[in-house]
This record gives C-alpha cells, structure tokens and sequence, in this order.
C-alpha cells in the first residue's frame, strides 16, 4: 500500500528561508518526529534569535522567541513548570554557541529534560555571514574578511563533543542534510532526541550540518558538497552518547 | 502575636503564600536570602526553584516559566539586575507576565552593600532597549512588602506586564514583625502557552509595530488611570508637600509629624506605585502649595523629576518648584529631613526644577 | 522609642543580641525594628545592628541617636561612643577594651567581663546573651521574666529549645551583672 | 487522490530535489511562480515514487504517495 | 568631491582617525557594518580587533582596554545595548573613558530592525544600577557623525566617563556623503594602568561612597555647565519651538523653514549632545514663547521628559506646556510634523506636560 | 647562607579574609613568582567578584575589580593593548565558573595569552556559602539546605580538565594548598603558568583547591583536611596540559 | 529636490541602482542621500530605498513622496504605487510585471524588459544598471555621458573597475531604452 | 637581623603554622592582638628555621631566614 509523505500540518506553512536553505529539511523532519511520537497537542518550541527565527513564522505551535542565545534557559523554566510538554529549543550556531554558551552549556551540565536541535552553518545567517565559533580556519566570512585565523580566534567549536564528553547527558548527535540516507538519518537522531525527553532520560541534543547558500556564495547543490567536503572532516557526523537503553539493548 | 522576621525572608515566604511556582536566580548581597529561602521552601511545596549559572539565564528561565502561564519570580540587586535588563524588555515585549524583586544596593558599577535608591529612573523608566514600562511597588515596611506580593502578581497578570518590585538593602536586611497573608492558588494563565497552540502567538516578524505602539500607549494610559497607589497626610492645606517611597518615604512621615507640631505647614505623599507615579495624590494637594521636596537615597536625585514633572502636569497654572534632598545611601533620619526643610526655607538649597 | 546600637566583631553574637532585645519588646505588645549594618564586605568585617522598639510608630528603623550603645570591641567603642544621644548609657565588653577609656561626662558607662562570666557559668557560647540581658536591665523597660520568656520563645521559634536552660541561666547571669 | 501533489508556489528553484531524484524525473517551468522562481515540475511518467523530492526539498513542495518498492538512492 | 558612503562606515572610519586602538564586539543589525569593517580595517593598521562571544564579553573586553589607556569602542544595537549595562555602569564607576555606540533599532525585547530613538531613556538616564550618566552625542547626517567622533573620545577622556553615541538605524543604513576628518594619534592616558603602579587606584572596599558621591555631582554639574551642544534657529520669536534631535532633528529644521514660510512663528532646537541636554539653548528661547514640541521616534515620547523639565527650570515664572509628536519608528516626514504643529494649533492634541 | 622567607612587597598588607582561608597564600605564591620572574613592574591584575575581590584591598599592583564573572574578557582588552605586560585573573569559582563560565571558556577558546588563577572553595564565600557548580554532591550550603542534588543541578565542575581536553590552550593545572609540599608543588604550577604568557604560549589556568573554613563550619586545620578527604577524589590534583616545551623537554 | 524610490526583491540589485542614482548627483556637485528599507529580516524579503538629490539641503532623507517608482516586481508595484506624487512617472519591470495594471490617470508609466535586454547585450547581471539608466534618462537632470562616468567612478572607487565595459553598455542600453 | 620576625598584629589564629611546625616551637599568646585574636608566638629555641610557618601562613605573619639543611616537612 502506498504510504503518503507529506509535510506534516504542524508546519505546512511556507517559510522564508532563503533557496535551499537547510532549515526547511529540519524543520519538517522534526515536525514528523513530534507527529509519530504523537505529541502536536504538547509541544512548546523556545526559537533561537537568527534565521532559525524564521521557523516562528511558519509553524502552528506554541512558540517563544527568546532572547539570543537563551532558548535553553527558557526551555528549563518552562520545562520546570511543565514537565509533561515536550520543549524543543530550535537554534542557530551563533546564538547556542557564541552568545548563549552559557545557558546551552549549563543545560546539558544540570542534565535539564529538553531537547536542543542546533543548526550548525558555520555562520550567523541572518545578519549577513560574520564568523561564529563554528566557522572552519581561514573561512571567509564578514568579520574575518582575510579567513579566519584560528590561531587568535579558535578552532571549530564542537558542541555535542564537548557535553557529551564533559556532563551527564541523555543523547548527543550529528546530523546532516547533505543526502536522502543522511536526511533519514539525521531523523532517527532527532527522534531519539525527543523520545529521551519524552522518558525523561534527560538532556538531548542534535546538531544539524546546515547549507548556506547565500553566504557561502554557492548555489544550493555546491553548498551540500561543501558540507561533505569541508565541514565533514571537523564536525564527524555520528552520536557521541547514546540513549542508555540504547547501549544496553 | 507576630514575631521579628526578616524583610528578604517575609517577601519571600509571601512569595510562596500568593502561588509562586518557580524561582530562578543568582545570589548578590543584599537579595540573597530571598533565593536562600525559596531553596528550601518551594522543592518543600513540589514547585520548582532553579539555581541559575547567571543572573542572565535566570531572568530567561523566568521567561520561560512565565510564558506557561505560571507565576515566576526572580530576586536581584545591583549590577544583577542590570544583566537582566535584556530578559526584562523581552517579557514585556511577549507581554508576559512575572515579578522582579529588585532589592536596591547603593552605587555604579560594583556598588557596595549600602541601602539605596539609586536604580530609580532605571526601574521607572526602563533600563533595557525600548518603550516598554514596568508597573514598579515600593514598600515601606515589610507588612506593607507582604501585603503588596499577591498584587505584584495580580497586576503583572492583569496588564501582561512585569511588575518590579522595588525595595531596599535595608528593608530586605532589617526585622520587624509582619502578619503574613493568606495562601492563595492562583489559575494558570488563559494566554499561556500549553503545547496546544490554543493562544495564538505569532512570530516576530509577523507583527505589525505601529499596532503594537498604539496598544502599548493604550495600555500604559490604563495602568496611569486605574493603578495608582498612595499615602498621603496633611496635603490639603500645605506650604510644602515632601515626596519619598520605601524607607525614607516612612522615614518623612515622622519628620512630618515633628515639623507639624513645630507649627510648620508641610505634608507628604509616599509613593507606593512609583510606576505609574501617583500624580491623583497631587490633585489632593494645596492649590497654593509653595513647593515639593523629595527625600531620597541616591547620589544624583532621581525621583524630583517625577515630581517636577507631575508638578508641571498638576499645576498647570504655574511652576511649583521641587527641591531633591539626597541622603545617597541608608534611611534618612528624621533629623535629615528636618535639617533639609531649614535650609531650604533659610534660601540655602536651590530647586532642582 | 528607645534605640540601641549593638556594635562588635562579626562573630561574637551582636545582632542576636539585638534581636533577643527586639523580640522581647514585641513578646510584650510593643514595636519593634531590628536593623543590622554590615561592613561592606561580607566576611572579616564588623557588625552591628539597631533596635528600636515603643509603642509608638517607629518611622525610621536606622540608626539615629542610641539610647543605648553596647560595643563588644575596641572599634566599635571608638567608633559609635559619639553618636550616643546626651545622658545616654554605654556598656562595654571588659573582656577585650581593657585601660583607661575616653568617656563622656553625660555618659552612664557600664562594664561586662561577658566572656569571663559566661565561661565562669560554664556557657561558653553565652556572653551575647549575657549582654542582651545587662542591656534589658539597664533600660528597665522589662522585667527579668518578661526577657526570659521574649528569648525562650524567639529560640523555640527558631527550633533551638534545647538550648533554654542554658539561655536562661545566661541571661539571669547578665541581668544581674548591672 | 493524484500520487503526486505538489505545492509550486513554494518552490525556490533550489534544485535539491533535481539534483537527487533518481530517475532524472524533475525538471524546471518556464513560468514563473509569485515568488520569481521557474519552479520544479514532475514528469509523472518518470517519477518511481521513491519520495527522494520529498526528503530533500526544504520548501515543502512534495506530496506523494511512496512506492515501497521504490527506494531509490535511500 | 566626496562620495557616497554609508553611515555605519563611515563612523568606522571615523573612529580609526580618531585612533582608536581597540574594538570588541558582537554583530546586531542594524550596526553589524561597524565591526565587520573594523575586522578588516584595524589589523591592516596593527590594532586590535577581537569578535567577542557576547555583548557582555564585549563591553568588558573594551573596560580592559579603556583601562589601559587606550581609546576602545564597542557598538551595538537594541538587545545588544540592553546587555551591557552591567559593564557600562561598571566603566562609569571605575572612571575610565570609552565610546558605545548605539546605532537604535525600534521596539522592545527582540526588536526590530526599524529606525528608532526608543532609547532615549536608558541612554540619558543610564540603564544600569546607579547613579551615573554617560555622554550622549546625537548626530543628524553622516559628517555630524564623522566630526563628533573624535570629541566623543575627547570628552570621554576629559571626564574620565562614558560617552554613548547614539545613532539610529536610518543613519547607520543610509549613505550620504561626507569628508572624514584627519587621523589622529591620542596619547595613552595618564591614569591608565601601565603594569608599574603609577596610577594608585584601591579596592573597591576601600571607598568612601559619600566623599566619591559628592565628586560625582560635581563632574556631573561641571559637563552640564560646559558640554552642551545644540544648534537652533528662529528661537528668539517663536510662539512654537521644536526640539528633535538626530534624524527627526534634521527633518524638522526642514519642517520649520516651510511652516515659517506659511507664516507660523516657530523656531527649533536641535540637541546634539542629549545629556547633557542643552538647557542653555532654551534660555535663547523667546520669553513669551507658548509652547515646544518634541518630534520623536519612539513609542511613547521620552524626549518630551527632558524638554519639560527643562522648560520648567528656564522658564520659572510660568508653565509652558510640552507637547510629542511620536513617529513610533523611521524619520518623520516633513508633513508628519507639520500635521502635528496643526493639530496643535486646533487644540487636537493634547500637551504632555 | 640562610636565605630569607618573607612576604614580597607587592602584598605586605593584612588582608580581610576569614582565618585560616586559603585566600593568603595563594595570593602570597603568585607575588613570590612575580618577584621571581621579575615582573613587579608589569603586571596588572583584573579581579573577580566574591572573596577574590579582597586581594584588591591588599596589593601594591595595578589592579582593576571586574564585573562578576568578566574577568577573563577584561584580561582580554587588557592584553590585547598590551601585549608585553603580564596579566592575571583572579578569580573565585563562583565568578570563573558559574556567571563568568562564558567568558572563561571563551578566553580558553581563543587561547589568550593571559593567565587564569581559580580559587575553588566549592561555594560562594562572600555572599554566605550559596552552592556553586564545583559544591560536592550532598555538600549542604544555604542554596541547596537538604545537600546538593547532583541530578538536577550537575556534578562538580572540572574547567581545567574541560578546557585542557577541548581547546588548544597552553597550560592547566590544578594544585592545593593543604600542606607544604602542596603549597610548594602549586607554586611551580603558578610559575609555570606565568613563564608560559611572559613567553607567548597561551592561555594558562591554575586552579586551586583551597579551604573556606567559615562557610564550611570547620576549624582551619579541619578544613584542609577535608580538601584532602573530600575535595581531592573529585578534583584529582596535576597538570592537564603541560606547556609545549616541558613536554618535549 | 528629487526623491525616487527603487524596489524589488532581494538580488534583483535594487540598492544598487538607487546607489548609481546618487553617485552620479553627488559626482556632478549636487546634494544626494540614498535610503535603504530592508524587511524585518535580512533575507528572504524585499528590498527597496530611496534616494534624494538636488541642489538644496535634503532634510528627510527617508521616503516621503516619490517622483518616481522603480519597481522590479509585482509586490513593490503594488505596495508603492500608490505613494507616488501627482503627476509622478513609473517604472516597471516588464519582465515580471506583466498583464493589464491598473494605472493612475495621472501617472506616466514606462515598462523595461530589464532582464531581456540584459540578455540581448550578453550583459545577463546588467539588469539593475540598466533601469538605473533608464531612471536617470527619464529625470532628465544628467546627460548620458554624465551617468556613466558617475557610475563607473563609483565602481572604480570600489575596486570593480574590470566590469566597466560591461556597465557602460548596460547604462546605455538603459539610457536608450526609454 | 633577627632570624625570625612575627607581624603579630596580622595573626588570626588560624593555627595552620602550628599544626604543620615540625618542632612543635609555636603556641598562642594568652593575650588578644587588636583584631582580637591570641596571636602566634616561636620559641625560638624550638625552632629549626625551615620555613613552613611562612609556607602555611595566609595572612603573611612570618618572616625568617631559612636554615637550608631544615627542610622540615618539605
């Protein structure tokens, strides 16, 4: 029997990304999880501020815009409050790694029971490419005009590494939408994500390899062969902890 | 009988009394024990009480808990609630309701642990990026504190607005005894988020500003005519009308009653909301009054321009002028006030406006 | 309205000492403020803190014109002795400001060896109590029971019962010192 | 119900759907949509149903009925 | 010939001929384009510039280098500003000398990336914990802008005090042209810190609040008699004086040269520092003028506060009433006030003070 | 020859922490590296917020009371203008670790060549003993009354490990004070630290597990050995990353 | 003074046209400010901006009543038609714009197939140059040899001296087109 | 020059130097210092001069010159 794919109601809704834009791919792969896991009627998103904003235009869910870089702060307060709702932070690079360290950081370090989906396009997008903590050395951006020097500036910021390495997590994952397989993927990542928070296992992350066409000034099919090309060999894609149900099955 | 009980400790447990379900915060002298108490009373309660790593992240998780619909608290001083100052604005943009317990330390930048009331153009005026307005409570006495928690919350809820409330080192620090109020279970919020979309938020950039811009003014017109708060003494028939909230507005009332009985004709308003400012208590007011003459605990005097500028909207038929007395940080005594009033009857003050 | 400023060390008990004054003026109906001045740093500081308590409406809890000063060290002598209002009374901790003092003509000096006492009555830990009795006694607006049950109860309150026998056989100790 | 739905106005002529489709299925209008893009168009003959468009379109274009069988470059 | 070059640029510009050595900040439209074209243009010089991880980082990563005698900027916009008040307060308090700019975006919280002059009120007032005030320059076309840059760190330096240079949106974002002005070569201040001690500066446990309250008035008064800095024209008969600043300052000597022309007496002042607010300007006023009108372009009229307050202390013997004209947010066209003068006049609107 | 022990100029003043905190001589082992490295005249202190901010009351040197948690990107301004002078945090762990964690890691992060000085007494000692994220699991402060709950509130919080493993930094250790050969084994560790920014290397961080006394209810000498009890098994002492040339030598 | 408005989408190179506009004012001595209006978001938006010239000081450099609308599509056609002053001119993108529009009587329009010329002259990004010229012809205040050398100095100063050939072209074909 | 010198007035009388002296040459004066504490004191005799008062002390009390053959503890 033909099964039908099509883009969940929860945000089919056009959006204003820019062509080929990563984030839509996210966007409907997420609102698909929280479909089978059957949780549209119990879901809040606190939304990044950056391109990943652009997702409170087009979903038909509770959402917040939260200050930049304070999405998992908010998500902890609402999760307190409310823990049978499902918290989904949607964020970009810039706004969970560079200005939101800290609240990102610390939400993994107390094991918070959210899920944090982060959008790793090695820039912040919405404001016209300046570097982010994620852009690779001698990446051309805005704000580092001769390509970033890593020496004075850092190497590639490693996020999913870090907490998973460091703290108590439930569920760390990279993903990528450079593919159909990695796509799909990149879905068992997120619903993992969110079936850790739905068992209470605690904090879950995603962090998504995402194009930018626009300001890496390439066409949408070059930017994913950037991503397989270039960003791949920094950000290895994989889970760096695992569910622990998942290990012990 | 009530006993001796800490002012941070009684605001704190009225906190709890009129339905706080969450607190998020970082502790700074002289705010700490409020955070030190709920610690231990509200996990007691099954609500939630949240350490945060920063004074930024706990305004955000307030944020948070707010945007569902329940009531959040969040307690600072100083240079804390100046890093709030983002959070702030953003919950009065999303028109959320919470409270903000400022307890006023003196100084700039690091400042000292002295009493003070050195933040009031920043809480009155709004110190984060914008045109939003807080609703700001500032008590007298830690009865009065007790007594204005639940409508902290009340009116945060009733206007979508964050209601600071403003109080001092001092009265945070100090004990007397207060009667505590009654436990009440406050609603969860028709307009909380609650994972069913059921109250339509829309993203940012989907609204329309200038909409917004009349709403706010519409609003703000409405808390000015329904929500003024007040003590006042004596104004009918005075020469000169002194104006001070918290501590040194209670402080002025006994310098009132000792100048009264030295025969001089003067009164006072005390200012319980200094947001909106009590401009119906200068109504009541002298039409032939000579002057108004503020009290206050900051270095630069901050509340006269209120004053002038009620004054000016008030009297409309001529210029009162207002004198600021600055006692910079602590309790003005008696004496202070006293003295004040001499010199400026004796020519040696200038008006400030 | 009386005031009373107790001045010391951090750690040596002055705002239980205040408060146990405090507390016994509201056990017996009447107003009460207690306000504590710390240094500006926290640790390693003096203490000090205000009573005022009357039956009258007290405006302004801080410090004014003390009625009353107890200094519990050197510092706090020299640094509050001049603000004691005209007639008023100073008691001092013998035990640490030791010599010849500076004293007021109008002033009422009293000496409390409370350390010496409290460890005479074997309460080691009781010379604050000993001198918020001597101060209760010196102003004379409560009687020795009255003060005993103000401070039972407060520490009742406060879940420290077990300490009452001790507490009592302090404050009786200090009461009759002056 | 058509097998294949698709959504044109949507489209942003980003060609991640091109780029993957197995069976050289899509292809691009002359038109142009509101939005100022020639936008994808399936050819129904060669369309197996595999759903790739789907999976890689980040607009929201595709709708369709999968063919278990075909799972393309899945 | 000069050519078209954009604000935010050429501000950028600007503050490298004016030598500056540092610059940390965090990209926020509407003033991204001022580090971004620092990014480039300072390494190519062999100064310093470091992208911080957060507006906080980088407030503090100038109070670094303004310690150290050297001239740093920081710019920013909306939230952004909201963010470094604590380091702001802090800079101030510490008494060293920097330049913040604000380039203002319209709204509360989040924002938006509309041209604004909401704050106004945290600039002037300070929306940090305290009592202090910083500078506020407020120019009306990009060679305002370029020539002020150089005194905003002059002034910040003679002062030992934070001088905030407000911009908005529109001035960052549009081009116009303008001749930079020369480098400069500053020298690093005598009380930096050198490393050698040379410069005794406590504890911050080891002050006397009062003794630096006292000292804060005093340079407080001693900027207010010396820094104002305001242009004016028709003042001397005007019934009707405008005061905008910025942008709408601009817009609105355009205004008063067309409604003189229809015959209206009205003149204008035109605040280029805002704080302090040019209170010298209002005493050129006409003795008998009726009334000033604020041009602003923010929600809730802030700039009106000021201009009441002042006309309160110049014009003693009367009340001269203050209306607002609020654009909400953009430059006000000519005709918007113009519009408003005649509703005004018609007795539509009623005055704020 | 009888060489002579006494306190360096640089801070022979008494200083106002409570007896028996380590505070003294951790700040008397920096002075006496200073003086050894000669840099008495090229050094400026930015200071943290809580007991560290007591240092500044008793030093004869350059100093500056950053806002609390900043000093790291005070340090930052600071060296970035003048990059020959020797700059040094001082920090509590409170400041460094909780509201500064951004800046910290940030200035590790870009590996700046400042040197980084954490006193951990696992609370914060200025403001009454409030749980920090280095308070041991069940350790009883006044924020966490019923002991720390390490579930919801994180385990204690290892920044030298965090920042040796994650970033290229070039120096971190973590040292003691409890006894004489500790105090002397930690000196060297500070030495190092400075000889590795007056060389270029890097950012360098010292932590030091020092004793709080007052806060803990414990007489000084109980105190240390609680460090060495208690506080040793979660924060094992030594070098995470050693300098470059040590390692090669 | 002159006010015209230029709008389109992203990309189309809108910003730039009106930049072209005031360069070439500014280069022949006259007063010039050029305006951008971005929507709430960088991307995915529109773009438009205004651009003032003339002899006298420009007040309001920001929009107020256009002499004349650039508009490169539908969407801008229809938000700004409207604003344009009595007996204004407007300019359309005929390759986007296509169909019946309805016009004001008083309004003088003028469509340019922009992108199909751009193809006809093998200039494919020649477009916004080409309606910047268009622009400049139908204000009549610059010659044709006025506006190429304003353009061309503007990007040479930008370092784009390379396409200045290509450009010249453009702004001829514009030029002529109308 | 002295070989042991005592800033008594500095002494809290944390005990740290006397419980790490390896020749057991510290006690504590019966008398109370200014800030109130009963302040260290070295019996000189005692005393091997190695130095570990200085080393333990925070509130830089002692100043001595080392004897290099007592190292004491170290």
């Amino acid at each position: 029997m033909a099964k039908e794919r099509k883009v969940p109601a929860l945000i089919d809704n056009p959006m204003s990304f820019c062509a080929g834009c990563g984030h839509g791919i996210v966007i409907r792969l997420v609102a698909e999880c929280i479909e089978e896991l059957n949780q549209q009627d119990n879901i809040i998103f606190p939304i990044g501020v950056g391109c990943s904003s652009l997702l409170g235009g087009g979903m038909v869910a509770d959402r917040l815009h939260c200050p930049h870089g304070r999405a998992a702060s908010v998500a902890t307060g609402m999760k307190r409050v409310t823990p049978d709702t499902t918290i989904i932070t949607y964020q970009g690079d810039g706004d969970a790694y560079n200005i939101g360290i800290s609240e990102s950081l610390n939400a993994a370090y107390r094991n918070e029971n959210i899920t944090v989906i982060t959008i790793n396009n090695t820039n912040f997008g919405m404001t016209g490419g300046q570097m982010s903590w994620t852009s690779l050395p001698d990446q051309k951006t805005t704000t580092s005009p001769k390509g970033r020097d890593s020496g004075a500036t850092g190497l590639p910021f490693r996020f999913p590494e870090m907490v998973a390495g460091q703290f108590d997590v439930a569920y760390a994952a990279r993903g990528t939408v450079t593919s159909p397989k990695n796509v799909n993927k990149l879905k068992k990542y997120i619903k993992n994500g969110l079936e850790a928070q739905i068992n209470g296992e605690g904090y879950s992350i995603i962090e998504v390899l995402s194009p930018c066409p626009t300001n890496w000034g390439l066409n949408p099919v070059k930017a994913m062969e950037q991503i397989e090309e270039q960003l791949i060999p920094y950000y290895p894609l994989g889970v760096f902890k695992n569910r622990k149900e998942k290990q012990d099955a | 009988m009530a006993d001796m009980i800490k002012g941070n400790v009684a605001i704190a447990e009225a906190a709890v009394r009129a339905g706080v379900q969450f607190y998020a915060g970082y502790p700074i002298t002289p705010s700490t024990e409020i955070m030190e108490y709920l610690s231990g009373r509200l996990p007691e309660l099954g609500r939630s009480f949240v350490q945060a790593e920063s004074e930024v992240s706990g305004i955000n998780m307030v944020m948070g808990a707010a945007a569902c619909g329940f009531r959040a608290l969040t307690a600072s001083s100083g240079p804390g609630i100046s890093l709030k100052q983002e959070g702030i604005s953003c919950i009065s943009d999303e028109e959320l309701a919470c409270v903000v317990i400022n307890v006023v330390r003196y100084g700039n930048g690091l400042g000292t642990l002295y009493s003070s009331q050195c933040d009031y153009f920043r809480e009155t005026r709004g110190g984060g990026n914008g045109d939003y307005r807080c609703i700001v409570l500032t008590p007298e006495s830690i009865q009065e504190a007790v007594d204005l928690m639940a409508p902290a919350f009340e009116l945060a809820e009733k206007y979508r607005i964050v209601t600071v409330f403003m109080t001092e080192g001092a009265l945070g620090q100090m004990m007397e005894p207060c009667v505590l109020p009654d436990f009440i279970e406050p609603e969860r919020h028709s307009w909380a988020l609650n994972g069913k979309y059921t109250y339509k938020k829309i993203g940012i950039f989907d609204r329309n500003s200038m909409t917004e811009a009349v709403a706010l003014n519409e609003k703000h017109a409405l808390i000015k005519e329904n929500e003024q708060r007040w003590e006042s003494g004596h104004v009918e028939d005075a020469d000169y009308v002194f104006v001070a909230y918290g501590l040194p507005g209670r402080s002025v009332k006994g310098a009132v009653k000792e100048l009264r009985k030295e025969g001089h004709k003067v009164g006072f308003i005390r200012p319980i909301t200094t947001w909106p400012f009590p401009e119906n208590g200068f109504k009541e007011v002298n039409q032939n009054v000579k002057g108004f003459i503020t009290v206050e605990a900051s270095a630069t005097g901050q509340l006269v321009d209120d004053v002038a500028l009620t004054a000016k909207r008030v009297f409309r038929e001529r210029n009162v002028p207002a004198w600021s007395l600055c006692c910079v940080y602590g309790v003005p005594s008696l004496k202070f006030t006293k003295d004040g009033f001499a010199r400026i009857m004796n020519n040696e003050l200038k008006e400030a406006y | 309205m009386r005031e009373i400023l107790y001045a010391g060390f951090g750690g040596q008990g002055v705002l239980t000492s205040g408060l146990v004054m405090s507390q016994v003026a509201v056990f017996k109906g009447q107003k009460a403020t207690w306000m504590p001045s710390y240094g500006s740093a926290m640790r390693g500081g003096t203490a000090n803190c205000t009573v005022k308590y009357g039956n009258d409406t007290i405006y302004n809890p801080g410090q004014e014109e003390p009625d009353l000063l107890l200094a519990m060290n050197g510092p706090s002598y020299q640094a509050f002795a001049g603000m004691v209002k005209l007639g008023g009374i100073i008691v001092i901790n013998s035990d640490i400001i030791s010599g010849e003092l500076d004293v007021r003509e109008d002033i009422t000096l009293h000496r409390v060896a409370c350390s010496t006492l409290a460890n005479e009555i074997d309460q080691p830990r009781g010379a604050n109590i000993i001198m918020a009795a001597a101060v209760i006694k010196l102003l004379n607006d409560f009687s020795l029971e009255d003060g005993i049950h103000g401070m039972n109860d407060m520490f009742e309150k406060k879940g420290k019962q077990k300490f009452e026998a001790g507490n009592t056989k302090s404050f009786e100790c200090g009461y009759n010192a002056v | 119900m058509e097998s294949i739905n698709l959504k044109s106005e949507r489209c942003k002529q980003c060609e991640l759907c091109f780029a993957h489709c197995p069976s050289d299925a899509i292809s691009f209008s002359n038109e142009l949509n509101k939005a100022g893009f020639n936008f994808a168009c399936v050819d129904e003959e060669k369309c197996i149903r595999c759903g790739i468009c789907y999976t890689m379109c980040p607009d929201g274009v595709y709708a369709i009925a999968i063919n278990p069988q075909a799972k393309g470059e899945q």
